[in-house]
């Protein structure tokens, strides 16, 4: 067992993926030589040559076309967005082209579009952005979100291995933040698809994922210690397709839950569990489904700004509390 | 095909290493193509058709010519067509029922009912409809050819793209990203004169497609589009180009498109005489045939024996497919996902 | 008075707003001489010169951008995108350039981009989309989507004389299947940000918009002959912002919902407005709030799987009465 | 600014029709420019910068060369600069403290603290930041000018791309679309040698950026962007080319990006020698020293007067930012809409 970053565990998981199977192999601006921007691809070119860590030309539409047709051929493409901001360029590609593939023609597509999300560093509106909103409207498409160093392996790998295309969020908040005991030589893989229950407790649920689900067990523990409550949290890692199974359970045993995202209000993903959770669990809720989220303003740059505009531990703590209390 | 006679002793020699044989199937597919739209014409006004009809009148020719110079056949050489381009996916083996069933959304087609016209593909024998998004197919076949690149596979792609589809951002990053690669894709450009209803003028500042692409690195030449040989010739040589690893070439084919932009179109757009000009002077299909006339390579009797059996098999493939039952409407759950097999079906269905 | 239809009414308020503002242009493909696909702008090249009716290069993201340029510098202009679903490569421009621009840097950015959108017609996944849930997400942009021919003129010349940018979404399959009486020499104009009642009811609330607030109409219908149930519907005209006093309104009233739209189901609107709902109409809630929605998958071409994916109207009604019974 | 010595009889003519206190003021701008971007750094180091820092050093000259041929002023020229080109808004009348208040993402910034570094703009006084989307900023620019040419202002944009930026779909729509316009937009392409790690030839499959926009019809040519004269003159003819109807002209100006990407990237990438190489021989601003000096048109005495006043306007101007606050928390609201004002300050910050 070895103390790693999620960084640091993402780099394996691809590391050991591309030597696995020489069908993977990489394909973003600045992968090769430099090693991304956040150093994830780091050593890759030395090790698997630049046929396998392909230095592409600023054309995100292309470097996902391109991951498309050579999914098609079989092989399993990883394109890396420099900040996942610009996947915006290849909207249209990944929408249109990639998410439909298999269902129009029976094209199997299986890559992965991965990138740095996120903020609380204060990279301003066009390096901070959360994008799951904007392709978790696609059938097709799967979306991943890790919150632990396990998960950015274990997703890496699950994503790379699926028939499908799946964009992998990682949150460069988290990058370096968090450090986790992981296995050497045994397999981490997590599966795609399934939530995995962060902390349990019986008086009120959090579902979350990314960076804010570290506020959101942050803020259970401050409830746990000042309040005496017990909250559950749920981390949710795959946001398309969602465990509604998982969601359930742990509304069924708390009957009340809160959303975090640290993404903004209207159309972000809490409005979809919301409406799942009150389809499927009406009866058993006592309280209505509230939302912790960021204001519905593009992501400012100033300190003082992002913190405001950001969701905070403080307001899970103020918000789970109002929650109990109902 | 068998040939009925040989040709005689003093007909010129057939060029670009093409047998007689050969010419007579390229006729074929000239032939097929033209009347297998005619009958989706008939069927569109018969209502038979689901959605629109998109003409390729007067461009057969280069549609034949550029796919006849590929390597055909399963894992062989790769295309992607447009819209318009039926008579290349007719040269890579795709049957008229297919098309049939495809234009008319029956079950038994290509993509069961799901996408329209030509836009299905089939991977093994190597052609890949587009999406409706233009430019979208010049990233995908960069990277199907970026595939065979790197697979060391001695395997050429070719993919087709208007004089307006040219405008789009993806047409200028997939290309660029494929010319600096080197990759052996092949590109024909259609100056067809038409994008819908804008003409060249609006949709560049150049003369000529061929300049258009003069920033990317890679060779371009124009050909005369309804010349059916002298296309085959130009992509054969760029096909065998980009085979032997001299990167991705650009072939401009100019030609007319006659008909408007889909059936609905009644291009008043369209000055008369030019478009009477073309069809008078310069169908591909007439220019062919005089050619091969003229040249003695086959007579009116080839010809004619020709049309009579593509005549029989459109009227066979319509009458096999017409009465076919559209998709059962819950077919239209599947295959989102390789898993899990189907989306949900929505609660208020089992009411 | 006289009998218009929606598209009718549409080409009134462009041309009226066109005589009334000389600031106002419009620019898109095949927009001069073709009139635009549909022939919604057939004659203005006519009218008001080629300087005025700008037909482009196939290039959805230099439309867009072109008209951001214009709209700071004083214009007003109206991008028109031949099928709605080709916005989606003007999705960075719309949603990191546009909708941005004023909160950035104070640029004010009055500019329309509108478009036939919608399913019912046989137009296969790429000539079918409805595009709302991708901009819903974006703070900066507004959103409107008339469902009648008074509101299709009320909104373009409402949208048109805004001053931030408005997304403009009409419906192919109303374009000349609804006619109204409108006013001739009085003025149209349907403020943005306003929903409309548009059938009373007490028994159960129906919020719909676009071609489903027809459908959901005709159930409404169907439901007083049938079943006796008064049905209200509430058409929201405006998607951004949402009228939430009068959902709420609505909902508070009857006690029950059922929220109808076209679009597929994960990540559409339906989400948002059951979260909005649910925290602030809670305790009015005699049952569940429900969704009738496109089936989550691409809208596929052949009749009877178009049929099946998107909502019909006997689904609303037999939705309606399990909600009226619960 | 006053001269202080009229130039000596022996002075060669100065070129390109400016005027010795002109020169002069080009000296001041690229020297700003240098120290203003030496505070940035220190202020970074201290970690008194809020996010990243992008260096210009050794671009200046085409940066200050390019705007100084604009018409300046409120409602006259019209420039959109890149990140790097610091020196282009120093000429258009941007003061140095606005760009240490951006940097430091202080509440009277010209965002308020919502943007970085050099992005944002002044619709008045003609200039305008790009997002961070590289292209972006062709087709806004296109707009701009579309503007101009539609109301008959005699006016011209001006907007930079670098030699990475160019590969984007953004650019090659908004260039063509400009071009078939005949806009009056002059395009500047920043040969810089690398886009973060990536040089030229994995960006583009040809030699020049002037060969890169071959394509769309226009004139294109390239200048040695470290010859601050040069560049001045060729944007001040293809500006005025521009005014007078001959639409959109790009110049491509050859330089080198001697820092890295911004300043957390070491540049391990680049070649040691070269860098020095440039440094050494090829720095703009001791180029234009030398031709000032050399030619007679002015002396060290006047350069270190400029250098000393330059020096005090920084010192000023972070004496008297540096002190200032952030923005208030909740000013973070206003301003998404011209109405709503503000966007709900949403439930739980009220708890
Ligand atoms: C990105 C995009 N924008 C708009 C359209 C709508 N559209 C379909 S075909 C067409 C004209 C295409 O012209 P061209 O590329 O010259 O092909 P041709 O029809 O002449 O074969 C347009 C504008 C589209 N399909 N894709
Ligand atoms: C569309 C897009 N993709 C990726 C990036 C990330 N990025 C920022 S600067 C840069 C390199 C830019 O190179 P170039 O255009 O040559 O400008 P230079 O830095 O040399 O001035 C990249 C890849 C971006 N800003 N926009
Ligand atoms: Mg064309
Ligand atoms: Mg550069």
């Amino acid at each position: 067992m070895a103390d790693v970053t999620y960084l640091e565990a993402l780099r394996q998981g691809l590391w050991e993926e591309m030597e696995r199977d020489d069908r993977v192999f990489i394909l973003g601006e600045d992968v090769g030589i430099y090693g991304g921007a956040f150093k994830v691809t780091e050593g890759f070119v030395k090790r698997f040559g630049e046929a396998r860590v392909i230095d592409t030309p600023i054309s995100e539409a292309a470097i996902v076309g391109a991951a498309a047709g050579a999914a098609h051929m079989g092989m399993r493409p990883v394109a890396e967005m420099q900040f996942i901001d610009f996947i915006s360029c290849a909207y249209d590609m990944l929408t249109n082209y990639v998410a439909t593939a298999r269902y129009r023609a029976g094209l199997p597509t299986p890559l992965v579009v991965r990138g740095p999300c996120g903020g609380y560093v204060r990279g301003g509106p066009f390096h901070s952005q959360n994008v799951e909103a904007a392709f978790f409207h696609t059938p097709g498409l799967k979306i991943v979100y890790p919150a632990t160093a396990r998960d950015a392996k274990g997703l890496i790998k699950a994503s790379i291995r699926d028939d499908d295309p799946v964009i992998y969020l990682e949150h460069k908040w988290l990058y370096r933040r968090i450090k986790e005991q992981l296995p050497e030589g045994e397999e981490v893989v997590t599966p795609i698809g399934e939530a995995r229950l962060a902390r349990e407790g019986g008086d009120l649920s959090i579902i979350s994922y990314g960076a804010t689900l570290w506020k959101s067990l942050e803020a259970a523990e401050q409830l746990a210690r000042d309040d005496g409550l017990a909250v559950e949290v749920l981390d949710l890692r795959t946001l398309l397709p969602l465990d509604d199974a998982a969601i359930m359970r742990t509304v069924k045993h708390t009957n009340k839950v809160l959303i975090v995202h640290e993404d903004t209000r209207t159309g972000g993903l809490a409005g979809e569990i919301a409406a799942r959770i009150n389809e499927q669990a009406f009866e058993w809720l006592d309280g209505p489904i509230m939302r912790v989220t960021a204001h519905d303003v593009p992501l400012p740059y100033a300190p003082t700004l992002e913190d405001f505009v950001l969701p905070q531990t403080e307001d899970i703590v103020k918000a789970a509390r109002w929650l109990a209390a109902y | 095909m068998a040939s009925r006679s040989a040709p005689t002793t003093q007909s010129p020699p057939i060029p670009a290493g093409l047998s007689r044989d050969q010419l007579l199937q390229v006729y074929r597919y000239l032939r097929l193509t033209r009347t297998l739209e005619e009958r989706l014409t008939a069927l569109y006004r018969q209502t038979k058709v689901v959605g629109g009809l998109f003409r390729s009148l007067g461009q057969e020719g280069e549609s034949v010519g550029s796919a006849f110079a590929l390597e055909r056949g399963q894992h062989r050489d790769f295309l992607s067509p447009l819209t318009r381009n039926l008579g290349a996916m007719l040269v890579m083996g795709v049957e008229p029922v297919q098309i049939l069933r495809q234009y008319m959304a029956k079950a038994g087609s290509p993509t069961q009912g799901r996408e329209m016209n030509i836009h299905f593909g089939d991977l093994e024998r190597g052609y890949l409809g587009q999406i409706s998004h233009l430019g979208d197919m010049i990233p995908v076949m960069a990277g199907i050819t970026l595939t065979f690149k790197m697979r060391g596979e001695p395997r050429v792609g070719l993919v087709y793209i208007g004089d307006g589809g040219m405008s789009t951002g993806a047409f200028h990053e997939g290309i660029n990203f494929a010319a600096v690669q080197r990759l052996p894709l092949v590109v024909i450009g259609e100056y067809n004169h038409w994008a819908y209803s804008t003409p060249p003028a609006r949709q560049f500042a150049v003369t000529r497609l061929a300049d258009r692409v003069k920033g990317y690195g890679i060779p371009a030449i124009t050909v005369d589009g309804n010349d059916v040989l002298a296309v085959y010739e130009a992509t054969k040589d760029a096909v065998e180009r980009a085979r032997g690893g001299k990167g991705v070439h650009f072939i401009e084919v100019t030609t007319y498109r006659r008909k408007g932009h889909a059936e609905h179109d009644d291009q008043h757009y369209v000055p008369k005489e030019e478009l009477e000009r073309w069809a008078r002077e310069n169908d591909p299909i007439d220019r062919y045939v005089k050619r091969l006339v003229d040249s003695g390579w086959a007579d009116d009797a080839d010809l004619k024996d020709i049309d009579e059996r593509v005549g029989v098999e459109i009227d066979e493939s319509t009458d096999a497919c017409e009465g076919e039952p559209l998709p059962a409407p819950d077919s239209s759950l599947t295959a989102v996902y390789a898993r899990p097999g189907a989306a949900p079906r929505l609660w208020f269905r089992d009411l």
